[in-house]
């Protein structure tokens, strides 16, 4: 069985020692396939100085925890990680980490994809965007749950 | 939290500001009391309440599972209405 | 244009400061996607003990070039490098690394892939493998190739 | 590296150590002279090289791209034989 972790945190990440950390010393691993999301300076057209981010405590970690069973049931996986920041961010900070290990490649990359389409519309987060002309609740982006629609 | 015969209702981001409310403990008048039953009896608590109640974009979970139907419910469960979700 | 870079070495390399580098001080970045190869310690049942990765100076870095070249015009990327080891590696080795930066994260998925399918049937690599029977060169997948004609 | 009416020839992995040969200088012996000529004379170097030659694996580079056709070779060029690759 893969090995699969959660982790909702506000303190920052260093996605290089996460890496570390999800190979471990394993030298079964053939490929390790990581997204990184950041923190975007304009969205829409406006300059965001500060990104809030809220989500339910609880709920959030069983949705992602299934969405890594549900992609360890469809793929060959060794090990699943992900970590999501909560609270006050800034443009440039990572806010999202996905690592996946496994033997070959393609069950991989397959898996970190499916994971951050089902993150983005399944796992309770809210994003509220502070620019110049105050704040506003960002709403979901379409493109997302066609993405999510296509697993 | 839990209360014997309560239900605790949580809100979230537009939701929890629009209302200025985290949750609410609200009492389960009888047996069989569906979740479309408590969203009548909470926009009944004012305006603002029934609007968000009448949402379009209003996402529902029961014991935090999303839910499309309309369950009965449980005393001791924890009911959350939260817009759309915009994570990673 | 996308900022493109491909490097050969024997040295080893560090995947987290490779995406340091990457992302730069970038806050247009959305997302990064990266792939990372391995050394496998078994690979058809046999321990592997030491690989040895030869190469073609010259024609390597050109293919792995044209091919992000190819994955920048297909997606809209802001960077992409791939760095790949030759000479003596061990199992849990790092051997090769993908990183593409994008403001939005289905194009630096697409083109992590993509560079990987075509570095694997394109690039003028070749693997030999210690064993405790012996040495052998290793032979192509065919799964490989397969990956390839979806482009 | 590339004398005048020569191409120079290099061989990599599998074949490379088959041959126990990086490289190796080869005249033309005319204008015109194309790589599956060149492929004929090295042929004639040995039986391994006939070898090599006849490999069904065996692919084919001229000036660092790899070549599906018969093209003509002209001094200065780069040919290089290799089997497939097996990186990443």
């Amino acid at each position: 069985m893969a090995d699969l972790d959660v982790v909702i945190q506000t303190a920052a990440f260093d996605p290089g020692e996460l890496q570390q950390q999800l190979i471990g010393q394993s030298t079964d691993i053939g490929g390790v396939v990581t997204f990184t999301g950041y923190v975007r300076n304009a969205n829409e057209g406006d300059e965001v100085s500060v990104l809030q981010l809220e989500h339910y405590p609880g709920m959030t970690e069983r949705v992602i925890q299934e969405t890594l069973e549900n992609a360890a049931q469809r793929w060959p996986l060794l090990a699943a990680q992900v970590v999501h920041r909560v609270g006050e961010l800034v443009p440039g900070d990572p806010i999202v980490w996905v690592g996946i290990s496994a033997k070959h490649r393609a069950a991989a990359y397959a898996a970190c994809e499916f994971a951050m389409d089902f993150l983005k519309t399944e796992a309770p987060f809210w994003k509220k965007e502070r620019t110049a002309d105050g704040e506003r609740w960002l709403d979901q982006r379409s493109v997302d749950t066609e993405r999510t629609a296509r697993w | 939290m839990s209360e014997r015969g309560h239900v605790q209702v949580r809100f979230f981001a537009r939701f929890r500001e629009l209302l200025d409310c985290d949750a609410v403990s609200v009492a389960l008048p009888e047996e069989g009391f569906h979740l479309s039953q408590l969203m009548t009896a909470l926009a009944e608590k004012g305006e603002l309440w029934a609007q968000v109640m009448s949402e379009e974009n209003l996402i529902r979970a029961v014991n935090q599972t999303v839910v499309n139907d309309d369950p009965p419910l449980t005393p001791g469960d924890e009911v959350a209405f939260f817009p759309p979700v915009t994570g990673g």
